[in-house]
């Protein structure tokens, strides 16, 4: 029987791979991608713990959580876009001019 | 349901305000769209207005308990009002950076506005979600504005990726207290810490929600953005992220800690007292080998934070009513500080330290008010800062916690260092030219009304700080 | 209700608000003002030391205004016996040095705006009875001295070289002595917490503690740090290498008011605070700090003997007499604490003398480096006069109000500490080596031909602020009783509250005296011949 | 017109510090007032002292007489419960006689002075000085407690540092005030512990006043509430104070180089008052001295030593001056060994005596230098020829010094020989060959000076030196029989023997002869004496190195190995590694801090990442 705690190591699995995935990938875009990651592994704790519960307030949170995270790869993207354009990369790494 | 519509008047105005402010910068015409400041200010001073017109003590709970209007929120919202409005007033010398996209500039400006006051109502985990995302989105935007300006990007960049990062950690705790509770509403948390007990899940859950909100306030560690962001981002931009951004950062954590976990005290405030520490000592002793004037005043926000939470940490009213008092010093001394570095850099043309040697032979004005701001912030009598700063340590030593006070004893002495070493640059030493400028008129009224503001808190405390008795019940 | 100690206060902070006021290029009209100004003190400070009710005691001249009700903080000024004294002292020092402010050239309207604020904040201190406001003032003081020294100071050379810049007097002044106040707020907070009392208020919690006292392990731990926290301002060894580079750097006046009132804000605020509000843990420490005093007087004078500076001599000379003020209070009796009181007013008006006269001299030299000077009574003989007047009063001359001060210092501590009284007097043999070796370097010897331009004082009101010091030190030097009865009326109480065993210590001998003849004509004194 | 008492002593007192304030407030630039003014008012101090002597004396017309002696008149200068400290005049035989002679040789020193000053520039300011040097000396002389005694004894020190540095531009005069102030620095450490530890040796009604102390602290301790055992180191640490002023050995170092001041300073100061104040200060405080016989023993021997010491030195010298100096010093260490023989009158008695023929042998030495501009007895010669009456006034007071028979130096040194004679027999030989000595060497300056061959020449004196000279003189010889023992009240003590007298006309005479026979007749040859005793020759010459060592001590120990040491400590330890240290420190810890601060976003991740798993940790740890 798959259970809460199934879901919640499964979402606390996804986070720590959104969270990896930020640390390693130097890409502006795959940075994002594992935040939309990190996002939904609390997407996935809320909807479970919503089920758990048995009422309806962690999904509606859910929805929320997903419009904001569109909002912010849209926010994330228009930089990416700056940064592809002024600075000809995506590497963050290449974007560390500001230091110390 | 019905909408209480004096309650969420404001909010509702700042909306529709953003609305006309975005047909007016499609409709104005080009030459005339200058005059935007003058809209933002007017949607300001109209929020302003609807604000006093909600005068009535006692807390109002709206949309479904989620939105807490009362005295508290009304304190904090007229203080984010201000900030926009001195933020506006520093966007008019920083204006030709920013020509042809003013608009949208002030438009976003007010959706952060509107995200502050959102945050100030918080009694709700999705709200103090939705608001913070909201300020920070708007945010996020300002300081990449200067999109030709890699700096600006770069800042814009960092701040996204971290502030995404937090936003992550925050929405997990969030989910994990949501998990504990059943509901990620503020009294129900509480009351679900108040019954106990209490798993690990839910501190980590309590924790997470702080370290994102930690970010905001730009706590140590998760700080690490701010100087950065500080150094690249538009002046008016990090003086909106240094007052508003952190003022509602200290305010929904304030909501969150009072509102939803009162008897976690014993687990917060030694965490805030810890963090604190860490916070004061990095961020003060971090800017003595700065060079950039926007680089330091990051790191010396930094070390504003850590007094902002050695006031929380007493876990006690009169330590929120302190740190009431420290944030409204905050605000004058630091958008005083802010608007004579938007005007210096306009004038100086860069942010360098190097550029301010003599500043006061080349315009004796805007030399004095950083003098005093920085002595404000620094926390010297007849000061703002010093009052906040007494009585933020008083607290604490009520709370027991010496040796915190004695930490954030020492870090006044190591800031006053760093404030004096940009002061004798514009004091002691040469100018590299002799040409002088003046500030307009707009900037040195309303400079000299901050000025003001922080010679009289610093003097004359007894209002405000009868003012923040009454209002401040978090 | 009294307006005087207001007239004393705002005159110097209404002066600075006006000169921020006037246009930057009338200079013969800021020095108008702050002449006015500190004029005002100066007359509302005699009339406080004319009008101070002796026999009465106590806080006299109340002013009291509550400024924060939630925390018990009020607006309270006043003026005790002791601080009354100091008030005068200020008052004197400001006055003059205004005066002597007039060689300022450069930046004038700053420099009495600066000059202006650190008086109010120097008056504010004396005058408070409110911690809060005690401790407001007193960081009030301390930050115009940044600027004062930044801009107008000079670097302190030997042999021509920079040896310490007048960036770094000014900073590591600054620095440190907003370190001590960090010190010593965190000692007035924790009392404030720890009282119970809810009030800032000194009267008050001086009564608070005459009904509750405070738990002697807290008064043990508090007292340390409002004593090193004040103590460094006093200069206390070894915290004290802030405060002669500082003189050094400083322009004259500002060296005036620093060496001649600022210093004793610190021994001032151990005594307002420190001893009367934690009697017993001040009891528990204060050996420990009259071993300290003795470092201060003997190491300090033995290092201004070493200088060549005339102003760094003069600085470790004030750190050393520091000493002497700090072990009268150490000691804990009324005389002692009377001499300690005299002292820091003798210095005060000695010290400022001193700078003064240095000022004048550098102004026309440009060099105060010993060897490069000499025979300069030829040219300046009314400043050499002074000069020597100076030296002699610093080493407790009598007739000077310094051995006066210093004698009760002796008197009253003999029995408490010997040892460190006979390294006191010690102390004034190595003062009396290094002024005098001031004296005959800078004044006595051939005429020097470089020094041909330079200048004496001329006009009488050049020699006005000169005139005002030596007065005041010989007058109360030749009658100390007017002050001494004022400082007397304050410190004895005080010492008796502290030590309330001091006037029943004394054992039996009484009742032998008793039985004592009563005294009779007596034969010529002289004589006795011859062995027995 | 009714005298009081208090007023006439007050005046005494007063007149000269009004005639100081006087010359510095109007005087500063007229020459003539400010003479005026100071001769004025030592003359009004004199003319008082005469007539309070004479009130006391004679006066019978008021019953009870006003001028009772011992009189007192005092204000309170300090007064606080359990201090009172009071200013004012104590007047009995032995102020009396000691207020004349300052008043009296000061009249006419200061008369002299006009005449011998004429051509200084700083003729005011040297007024003004001396003005204030006689109020000083009255101070003590007239003192009712220690620490008006102590006041004065400051105030005259201070004078003399003026007086002696007159001539500042000459660095030596500069150099002698500085020292000699210092000198009596040193010896004043010791002086006002004594004070302190006596005023503490009372248990309560602690008091610094003569009679009371001299009435109490007898009583005291009989009934043992004050020991015994104390009261020698106080009388010892008293005793420095004289040691210092009054240049007894080891201490006299200041007296020869004060020698650098006007010569009348000489005559006043370093010769006749200032540096008697000691002895005068013995004979004042004599009852607490009578009480601790072991602090008179060393109360002797040292003035014994100084006396034999100082008269060594002078054998050797060639400045004229210093070899009077050398003399008071030996002088004083006769007045100094008999205070500790017991003998209070006897050593007020050779004090007063002194006074006279050691101011008129400066007056005349000043007489000379005047005339001729040197003072090298070895450039001098034939004197007598060129300066008639500057010589007779040497011849005497040099006689008198000699204690040549009838002469006043006779009387008084007797006194002090017969004493010792009947307490100390060893002091009492070297009180002797001392006074072979003095004969011999005041002859030796006689000889060479003022007979022989005429070196260059001198003129005469004008009246207004030569006239203190006579009156001195006069004094000189008279003062030996005006019954100054006996107003001291010493009564019907008659010379048991006549050996003593005898023992001392023989070793005078043969001083005399030995003088006479190497520096007149050149039996014996000078030079030849010098080569054969050659070390001990060089070794006086050198002044036992005494100078030396003490320059050693000042300026090696002193000043560059403690100051020099403190002086590291401070920059290097203190400033350096402490303060300056923990500024670095804490300026370091910002560079190094700052470096988390790479630029880098993903730093920054682990950053953010690292504080919340430690957070974590920490909280969930339980």
């Amino acid at each position: 029987m798959i259970g809460l705690a199934h879901y919640l190591v499964l979402s606390a699995l996804l986070f720590a791979i959104g969270l990896i995935g930020i640390m390693t990938r130097r890409n502006v875009l795959m940075i994002l991608l594992c935040i939309e990651i990190m996002f939904n592994a609390a997407n996935l704790a809320f909807v479970a713990f919503a089920k758990a519960w048995g009422n309806l307030d962690g999904q509606v949170v859910v929805f929320f959580i997903i419009t904001v995270a569109a909002a912010e790869v849209t926010v994330g993207l228009a930089i990416a876009i700056l940064l592809a354009r002024q600075l000809k990369t995506l590497n963050v790494d290449e974007v560390s001019f500001l230091k110390w | 349901m019905t909408i209480p519509l004096p309650w969420l008047s404001v909010e509702l105005f700042a909306c529709a305000w953003i609305l006309v402010l975005l047909a007016a910068d499609l409709l104005l015409p080009e030459a005339r769209k200058a005059s935007l400041w003058l809209w933002t200010l007017a949607g300001l001073g109209i929020c302003a207005i609807l604000l006093a017109g909600q005068a009535i003590a006692g807390g109002h709970h709206l949309i479904q308990q989620m939105f807490l209007v009362d005295p508290f929120s009304r304190f904090f919202k007229a203080l984010f009002l201000g900030t926009a409005a001195v933020v506006v007033v520093m966007t008019r010398p920083f204006g030709r950076h920013l020509a042809g996209r003013l608009g949208a500039f002030y438009l976003l400006l007010f959706t952060a506005v509107l995200g502050m006051l959102v945050l100030a109502s918080v009694h709700d985990l999705l709200m103090l979600f939705l608001g913070l995302e909201l300020l920070t989105f708007s945010l996020y935007i300002m300081a990449a504005y200067l999109r030709t300006e890699a700096r600006s990007i770069e800042a814009g960049m960092k701040y996204l990726i971290l502030g995404s990062l937090s936003s992550g950690f925050l929405v997990y705790g969030m989910a994990l207290l949501y998990g504990f509770a059943g509901s990620t509403h503020f009294e129900a948390i509480r009351h679900a810490f108040e019954v106990g007990p209490v798993p690990p899940i839910a501190v980590a859950g309590l924790l997470l929600v702080m370290a994102g909100l930690g970010f905001k306030i730009a706590a140590v560690p998760f700080h690490l953005w701010v100087p950065d962001v500080y150094e690249g981002a538009p002046t008016p931009v990090v003086a909106l992220l240094s007052v508003g951004s952190k003022t509602a950062g200290v305010v929904a954590l304030t909501r969150l800690l009072f509102g939803a976990a009162p008897t976690m005290a014993g687990l917060w405030t030694n965490v805030l007292a810890g963090l604190s520490a860490a916070t004061m000592l990095y961020g003060n002793l971090g800017a003595i080998p700065q060079t950039n004037i926007k680089r330091l005043l990051g790191y010396s926000s930094i070390g504003h934070a850590g007094y902002l939470l050695m006031g929380l940490s007493a876990g006690s009213q009169s330590g929120v009513e302190a740190v009431s008092f420290y944030l409204v010093a905050y605000f004058v001394s630091n958008l005083a500080v802010f608007l004579a570095v938007t005007w210096a850099g306009e004038q100086l043309g860069s942010d360098e330290l190097e550029q301010y040697n003599g500043l006061s032979k080349r315009s004796p004005f805007l030399a004095a008010a950083l003098f005093i701001g920085f002595l404000s912030l620094a926390g010297v009598p007849p000061l703002a800062g010093f009052v906040g700063k007494l009585f933020v340590m008083l607290r604490a030593v009520e709370s027991g916690r010496l040796w915190l006070v004695a930490i954030g004893a020492v870090n006044v002495a190591i800031s006053l260092y760093y404030y004096l070493m940009v002061i004798k640059r514009m004091y002691l030493d040469a100018p590299p030219t002799s040409t002088t400028f003046r500030l307009d008129r707009l900037a040195t009224v309303t400079l000299s009304l901050l000025l003001l503001g922080v010679l009289w808190l610093g003097i004359v405390q007894e209002p405000l700080v009868r003012q923040i008795l009454v209002s401040v019940r978090p | 209700m009294s307006c005087l100690p207001l007239l004393i206060l705002l005159a110097p902070a209404l002066g600075a608000i006006a000169i921020a006021a006037v246009g930057s290029t009338r200079h013969a009209l800021v020095r108008r003002i702050s002449v006015l100004a500190t004029g005002l003190s100066l007359i509302g400070a005699l009339w406080a030391v004319a009008t101070y009710d002796a026999p009465t005691g106590g806080y006299q001249h109340e002013v009291l205004v509550p400024w924060i009700r939630s925390l018990g903080i009020g607006f309270h000024l006043g003026v005790d016996g002791i601080s009354v004294v100091l008030v005068l002292l200020h008052a004197l020092c400001a006055f003059t040095g205004v005066l002597i402010s007039y060689a300022i050239k450069d930046r004038v309207k700053e420099y009495y705006l600066f000059y202006l604020l650190l008086i109010t904040g120097v008056f504010g201190v004396f005058l408070s009875l409110d911690l809060f406001f005690f401790y407001f003032f007193y960081e009030m003081a301390v930050i115009p001295m940044y600027p004062l020294i930044g801009i107008w100071g000079s670097d302190v050379k030997e042999h021509g070289v920079v040896r310490f810049s007048k960036e770094y007097a000014t900073m590591k002044l600054t620095i440190y002595l907003t370190l001590g106040a960090a010190v010593a707020l965190i000692g007035l907070l924790w009392l404030y917490v720890s009282s119970g009392a809810g009030t800032f208020d000194i009267p008050r919690l001086q009564q608070h503690f005459v009904t509750s006292p405070l738990g002697m392990p807290l008064q043990r731990a508090i007292f340390p740090l409002l004593f090193i926290g004040f103590g460094i301002i006093a200069p206390m060894w070894p915290l004290h290498s802030w405060s002669p580079i500082g003189h050094a750097a400083a322009p004259s006046a500002v060296s005036m008011l620093h060496a001649g009132v600022l210093m004793k804000l610190g021994s001032y605020a151990i005594i307002r605070i420190a001893l009367s509000l934690l009697p017993e843990g001040a009891q528990m420490w204060l050996p420990w700090v009259a071993a300290i005093c003795v470092m201060n007087i003997i190491y300090g004078g033995f290092v201004a003997m070493a200088q060549k500076d005339l102003k760094l001599t003069i600085g470790y000379s004030s750190s050393s007499h520091m000493g002497y003020v700090l072990l009268g209070i150490a000691c804990l009796t009324p005389l002692a604490l009377d001499g300690a009181v005299l002292l820091m007013f003798a210095h005060g008006l000695m010290t400022a003398l001193a700078f003064a006269l240095v000022g004048h001299v550098y102004d026309q030299t440009h060099t105060r480096y010993l060897p490069d000077l000499g025979g300069l009574a030829h040219q300046l003989p009314f400043i050499a006069t002074c000069g020597v007047i100076a030296a002699m009063a610093s080493s407790g001359l009598p007739g000077f109000a310094n051995f006066v001060a210093e004698l009760l210092v002796f008197l009253g501590g003999w029995d408490r500490y010997p040892a460190a009284i006979v390294c006191g007097v010690f102390g004034v043999v190595i003062t009396a080596v290094y002024m005098l070796r001031l004296v005959r370097g800078t004044f006595f010897g051939p005429r020097k031909p470089v020094f041909t331009h330079v200048q004496d004082t001329r006009t009488l009101f050049a020699r006005l602020p000169y005139v005002i010091l030596v007065s005041a030190l010989l007058f109360v030097g030749c009658w100390p009783q007017p002050l001494l009865r004022l400082i007397d009326a304050s410190s004895r109480p005080l010492v008796e509250r502290i030590r309330p065993s001091v006037a029943l210590a004394k054992p039996t001998p009484e009742r032998t005296l008793r039985r004592l003849p009563p005294p009779r004509p007596h034969p010529a004194p002289s004589g006795r011949q011859g062995h027995p | 017109m009714v005298i009081s008492p208090s007023a006439l002593g007050w005046t005494i007192l007063l007149s000269p510090l009004a005639a100081a304030c006087g010359i510095q407030l109007f005087g500063v630039h007229r020459r003539r007032l400010s003479a005026t003014l100071a001769i004025g008012a030592l003359l009004v101090s004199f003319a008082s002292t005469l007539l309070w002597y004479t009130f006391s004396s004679i006066v019978t017309w008021a019953v009870p007489n006003p001028f009772q002696l011992p009189f007192e008149a005092s204000l309170s200068w300090i007064s606080l419960p359990g201090l009172t400290i009071s200013f004012g005049v104590l007047i009995d035989q032995l102020s009396l006689l000691m207020a004349l002679v300052v008043t009296g040789v000061g009249s006419a020193i200061f008369i002299y002075s006009t005449a011998y000053m004429a051509d200084d520039d700083a003729y005011s300011r040297y007024f003004g000085v001396l003005s204030l040097f006689a109020f000083s000396m009255l101070t003590i002389v007239l003192a009712t407690n220690w620490i008006q005694l102590f006041m004065g004894w400051e105030l005259v020190g201070f004078s003399s540092y003026l007086l002696i540095g007159h001539w500042y531009a000459k660095p030596s005069a500069a150099e002698a005030g500085k020292k000699a102030f210092m000198v009596n620095r040193v010896a004043d450490f010791g002086f006002m512990l004594g004070i302190l530890a006596l005023w503490a040796v009372l248990p309560v009604d602690r008091t610094f006043h003569f009679q009371t102390l001299e009435k109490q602290l007898p009583l005291l301790i009989q009934t043992g509430v004050v020991s015994v055992a104390v009261l020698p180191l106080i009388g010892l640490l008293l005793f420095c104070g004289p040691i210092g002023k009054s240049a007894q050995f080891p201490l006299h170092v200041w007296l020869p180089d004060a020698m650098e001041g006007p010569t009348p300073v000489s005559a006043l100061i370093h010769a006749a008052t200032m540096v008697a104040a000691g002895v005068y200060m013995l004979c004042r405080t004599f009852w607490l001295f009578e009480i601790v016989p072991s602090v008179l023993t060393t109360i002797t021997w040292v003035g014994a030593a100084t006396a034999f010491l100082a008269a060594c030195l002078a054998l050797v010298e060639f400045d004229l001056k210093r070899i009077l100096a050398y003399s008071t010093l030996s002088q004083l260490g006769y007045m100094v060994m008999a205070l500790g023989l017991g003998g209070a009158v006897a050593g007020m008695y050779h004090l007063t005596t002194h006074a006279f023929f050691k101011a008129l042998l400066f007056l005349a030495a000043g007489s000379v230098i005047h005339g001729t501009h040197e003072q090298d007895i070895r450039k001098l010669g034939g004197l007598w020829h060129s300066m008639r009456w500057t010589s007779l006034a040497f011849l005497v007071g040099g006689l008198a010094l000699c204690g040549f028979p009838g002469l006043s130096g006779f009387f008084s040194k007797d006194e002090i020989l017969v004493l010792a004679y009947g307490h100390n027999a060893p002091a009492f030989w070297l009180a002797l060959v001392t006074a072979g000595m003095t004969a011999f060497y005041t002859a030796r300056a006689w000889f060479i000076a003022f007979t022989g061959k005429a070196h260059g020449h001198g003129h005469e004196s004008p009246p207004a030196m030569l006239i203190p000279l006579g009156v001195l003189a006069f004094l000189s010889i008279i003062a030996g029989y005006i019954g100054i023992p006996h107003f001291l009240g010493q009564h019907g003590e008659h010379h048991a023997a006549w050996l003593v007298p005898g023992l001392s006309i023989a070793v005078v005479a043969v001083g005399l002869l030995l003088a006479w026979l190497i520096y007149s007749r050149g039996t014996v040859s000078a030079q030849q004496l010098v080569q054969a005793l050659a070390l001990p020759y060089s070794f006086l010459q050198r002044r036992y190195y005494i100078d030396e060592i003490y320059m050693w001590y000042v300026e090696t120990v002193q000043q560059r190995w403690i100051a020099g040491a403190c002086a590291w400590v401070e920059r290097v330890i203190i400033i350096g590694f402490l303060v300056n240290g923990t500024a670095r420190l804490t300026r370091r810890a910002g560079h190094i801090l700052r470096l988390w601060q790479t630029g880098r976003v993903q730093t920054y991740v682990l950053g953010f990442l690292l504080g919340i798993v430690s957070l974590l940790t920490l909280a969930l740890r339980r």
